[in-house]
């Protein structure tokens, strides 16, 4: 990988940050509503995934596909930070016209099929999505974001049997962050090594990674989606990180102790991924300084400005986007007298 | 013009729109080597192979979402839930995706994707083999929700259903799977949208859908050897309901029954009811009467029932109240 | 008597039911160190321990069955379904199983569960976090549905739900769980059957549960200083419905209102029209007006949300309409 | 284990079978309605569980609970053969009373805690029930058998989670007769050893055993029963069998081969039993034929009489079940005024 990778690497992981961050304060002054789940601390895992992976490319992307805590999974496939911030105002600008909100950013012209708030919706929309890459052979795959929560639910279960039966190019990203809402994992799940419940039981390749360390996580990642996409068949990585923020906005973190969360904090994949280039002589701290100010100026007057001034939806498009806006007469009644 | 069975006419309409579209594939359980329970894809699997029609896990809630996922890229996924009883396992994907995944996304994703189940009692199937639920589905935005009585629509229905850009459910019933009708050899459409007035009367609309408008046509046959002339309108569609048509009957007939197969309370009767409440008010000169099932889980004893669920001599009944002959 | 919390109301109602019946125990996600995404368990894991307030995964279907399970073998479970959009991943077990048991088996087992859940809109939540769904469980034989609308029946009802021997489906809301009132100190018991008049009037009836009985009594207010007399009816229990409280009610003022916060068709509103057209169809003397949230997956933007879901003047309005006014 | 057990064993399995060949019998003649799934074949794995658990002694018995192939399940639990045909036939006397038919039989007397007809819906309605004896420490155990199918559904990765975290004292018992009506088993699960599905997957205790031989089926069984009873632990455990009939009555094989079940019978688990008892000299041939004979008797004369004479259920009735009988009206209104 070239410096100028790195360099631009590790600048998205720190505008990842300052965005999330940045969503927070909007929700301080009301200009959020709804639910919010910041992805803070656990950068490393969607920016080196999907830097593995077709993204950015609009739609010859891979497919992508994710829970609620979805803006930077959203922005690392391509949609415009400028229409993810819109969207959680609410703003007819927004990725999804303001009908989704922060927990179902969609972006259709860079296959980022969406945030879901149901846990473990995805998994089979994510099958499904390979079983169309596969019935048309684009040679495209599908990538499916969840945390060690979901695993928990049925669907898991039932999808990850007909992925490994059916061969579908699907990538099960496993983002175990130790907790769903304030369920530590050793009390909700008897085999907490997430990867392990797939091998023998689906017959499905697996395995277990850092994923607080963006190189890791590309040389892992870059293993399962090639197998994924050569194979033509299911795999299912699980990368162990973690939260630095409470689970969305409301939560009080009664359930986790100071000293965990500083232990992991020392593990910051910005931080890690900083000192290695710089180390290396990639970069030098004031280019992160630098810009930290840059992303600030594009933070407030690009995409803050842009979310502010763009209108709202029309109140008489209430009922648009319920079904097909213009149906064809012939099989779409109504029945001809 | 030939002959053809309810299943036949539903088996049809498969092949030819996988024959002509690529995208169109068929899933659920036994469908391909076993030919489908009510033989609605035999033959088809070793036309189409199995990359086309496939066989899948009893994992109803998954294969669904994988069907919706599939859709959300230009599939075309009919997928068949054996029974309706079932179907409340994957009401979830159902509901919060296929039927939100086009208003949530503003628009940008569609899942044209197809849910065929038969929804009805049988004969002593019991209360887990019962379940009716047209009501749990037509309740939702975003879905589409048809209920062919016949061959004619079920083809007609399914081909319309195929080629639409929005899920659509089709519910169907075991008790009419057999039911025989001519439809024409050339293809053809049946519109997802609007009520029939399949049967013409001017004393009384009986109004049903799916198994109880045969109901309803037994009925208007007795009702007319006692010189009443009753109106009979199939539904066709539970989601959007055809008011129009509806109205346009009772501000003829100024009576009317309604009659479903299901428990009573909130389902079809009370939507259709009530939507006369709003729409022509005036126009009734006798109370509406609604005919329902017993508000029990469906007993397996025959005789049970046969009390617990609808029949003819129930709708009649309900009109000869409506006519204030009883 | 001291003012409580709706939250808190089902906090107390847990805790003395578990202080006098080992039996009963809770289950749910984050209900145990977490304390419950609405505090209504808080502080009871460190009370009762792991064994009583049970941590779940995120296993709705099966954690409810499980507690099904149970309840056949005489524990008395409640169960906290985090959110009415969830419960769709366990309807199968609530309608298929714990509904239809007791009369699958003839009357020798019987679930006395209760199953807990907020169903509404609040703030911007969305599609999938914005069900209502009463209307789901309501039309199932064998639950018994409730939609406690303040703290006294939120106590009085979960302790008598605890009690009852049926499975008891408890429909609260998101934004009343800081509603407060004043109940008494004494434990009592709230019935799970019967609507209530919750405000006396002549002129017309307005019709409310759960969140909606609240719109009822703002505009009841409004319409007070307009010079006419509301009568607010809370229907408290969704299954049964006390149709003869409305009955009494309508043929007092001939007039009526029914507001739901949910999409119309085939919803409480339609349920309870079409029972006032049975009961009492000849003592209306207008139109009833069905009030409802607009039939579209609920939009995240705060204008069209609002739009979406009605409010205290969408009732007013349409009892103005009821009356003639407008 | 004493001959005069061994002998009551063949003489049951016997029973079982015949017991199924009349309900068809019944049900071509339609005196049986609905759907009818017969056990055949099948009788060895049940029979020999149960033996090595607590049943027949009333409320003191294991909980039992199934699918809707229940019949033999409930009859060997403790149910009363004429009163499950009764139930069959639709009459009062039915063990459900008339209300459930062949797919639910209840017996609360025996603890069998019924047939259900939704695929997989019992695994966590059995966790529930063990869940129960564990919290009121009664030492009895619960037993859920389902077929290989049903392992697809969600409910079963949900229930062995909760199962295996909770510590519940079930035992899983995998009938895996090679379909889930004509679908093999390699056609839908990418792991066909059902027990390799919850040993890693969710750190269960598990085996598979060959199901058509009782005396392998009761050892273990044996063990796994004691496992569960003393550990307070749950245990998975597969039998390989077969059905020697349809998946129902609708149903013409046309998914497997004559060979194949050519193959299966010769394993018959009556034949196996019946070779060794007179092989060790503890039966005769004589034996068995007087046994059939006595059965044949007792069908006719018993069994197939009551439900015939029985009383169907009044239609008055029709309304009772749905809810308590007798409820409190303290907490089950009408309000007071
Ligand atoms: C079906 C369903 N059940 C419960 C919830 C409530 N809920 C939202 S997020 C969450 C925890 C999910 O944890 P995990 O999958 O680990 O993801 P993380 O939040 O840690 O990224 C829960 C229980 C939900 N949204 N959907
Ligand atoms: C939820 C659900 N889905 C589908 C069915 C239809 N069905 C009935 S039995 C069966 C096969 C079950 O196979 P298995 O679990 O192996 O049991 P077996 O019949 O072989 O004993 C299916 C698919 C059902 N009853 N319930
Ligand atoms: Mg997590
Ligand atoms: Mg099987």
């Amino acid at each position: 990988m070239s410096d100028a990778d790195k360099k631009r690497l590790l600048r998205e992981m720190i505008f990842y940050r300052r965005f999330e961050d940045r969503t927070f304060e909007a929700y301080m002054e009301r200009k959020i509503g709804g639910f919010l789940h910041l992805y803070s601390g656990q950068e490393a895992v969607c920016t080196g995934v999907l830097e593995m992976a077709n993204v950015g490319k609009g739609k010859e992307n891979d497919y992508v596909i994710t829970g609620y805590r979805d803006h930077i999974h959203a922005i690392k496939t391509g949609a415009a930070p400028r229409e993810v911030m819109a969207e959680l105002y609410g703003k007819e600008t927004g990725s999804s016209k303001g009908r989704g909100g922060s927990m179902h950013i969609f972006d259709a012209s860079q296959n980022f099929m969406g945030g879901y708030a149901l846990v473990g919706q995805p998994f089979p929309l994510a099958a499904g999505l390979a079983m169309g890459c596969k019935h048309k052979g684009t040679n495209q795959i599908a990538i499916c974001f969840l945390g060690d929560g979901a695993n928990n639910q049925g669907t898991f279960h039932e999808t990850m049997n007909m992925a490994a039966i059916w061969n579908l190019p699907v990538l099960f990203v496993c983002e175990n962050n130790g907790y769903a809402i304030g369920t530590h994992i050793d009390r909700s799940t008897a085999q907490p090594d997430q990867y392990k419940r797939v091998d023998t039981a689906y017959n499905m390749k697996s395995s277990q990674h850092d994923g607080m360390d963006i190189d890791n996580v590309m040389e892992a990642a870059k293993t399962a989606v090639d197998y994924v996409r050569n194979e033509q068949k299911p795999y299912f990585i699980e990368f162990m990180t973690y939260r630095f923020r409470g689970h969305s906005m409301s939560d009080a973190k009664g359930y986790r102790t100071k000293e965990e969360e500083a232990e992991w904090e020392k593990r910051d994949p910005i931080k890690i991924y900083s000192k290695k280039l710089i180390e290396a002589g990639v970069i030098k701290q004031a280019d992160i300084k630098a810009w930290e100010k840059e992303i600030d100026d594009e933070m407030e007057n690009d995409i803050i400005k842009f979310a502010e001034e763009s209108p709202e939806p029309k109140l008489e498009e209430l009922t648009r986007y319920v079904l097909d806006d213009n149906p064809d007469p012939r099989w779409i009644g109504p029945l001809q007298k | 013009m030939a002959e053809t069975a309810y299943w036949e006419a539903i088996r049809r309409a498969h092949d030819e729109e996988m024959a002509r579209d690529p995208m169109v594939i068929a899933m659920g359980e036994d469908i391909g080597v076993a030919g489908g329970t009510y033989k609605a894809t035999s033959g088809l699997f070793d036309k189409y192979g199995e990359k086309r029609i496939i066989d899948c896990p009893i994992s109803e809630n998954s294969y669904t979402g994988i069907g919706i996922g599939a859709s959300m890229v230009g599939m075309r996924p009919v997928i068949e839930i054996m029974s309706i009883n079932f179907a409340l396992l994957a009401l979830d994907t159902i509901v919060n995706a296929a039927a939100k995944i086009r208003y949530m996304s503003g628009g940008q994703i569609e899942c044209p994707i197809v849910m065929r189940t038969p929804g009805g009692t049988a004969h002593q199937l019991a209360a887990q083999h019962s379940a009716r639920l047209a009501r749990m589905f037509m309740s939702t935005s975003g879905l589409r929700v048809v209920t062919p009585r016949g061959p004619l629509d079920a083809y007609g229905m399914l081909k319309s259903a195929i080629r639409s850009n929005d899920p659509v459910v089709i519910i169907e019933h075991e008790q009419m799977y057999n039911l025989k009708e001519d439809i024409p050899d050339e293809e053809f459409f049946r519109p997802l949208e609007g009520a029939e007035v399949i049967r013409e009367g001017s004393d009384i609309t009986l109004i049903g859908y799916n198994y109880s408008v045969h109901l309803c046509m037994q009925a208007a046959e007795r009702l007319a050897k006692d010189g009443i002339s009753a109106e009979v309108v199939d539904l066709r569609s539970l989601k959007p309901i055809d008011r129009e048509t509806i109205r346009k009957s009772v501000e003829k007939t100024h009576k009317v029954v309604v009659a479903e197969e299901d428990e009573a309370p909130v389902g079809v009767g009370s939507e259709i009811i009530t939507g006369i409440m709003e729409d022509c008010f005036f126009a009734l000169d006798s109370q509406p009467v609604r005919i329902h099932a017993a508000d029990v889980p469906v007993p397996y004893n025959a005789k049970l029932e046969k009390a617990a669920i609808p029949n003819a001599d129930d709708v009649y009944q309900g009109a000869l109240k409506a006519m204030g002959k009883i």
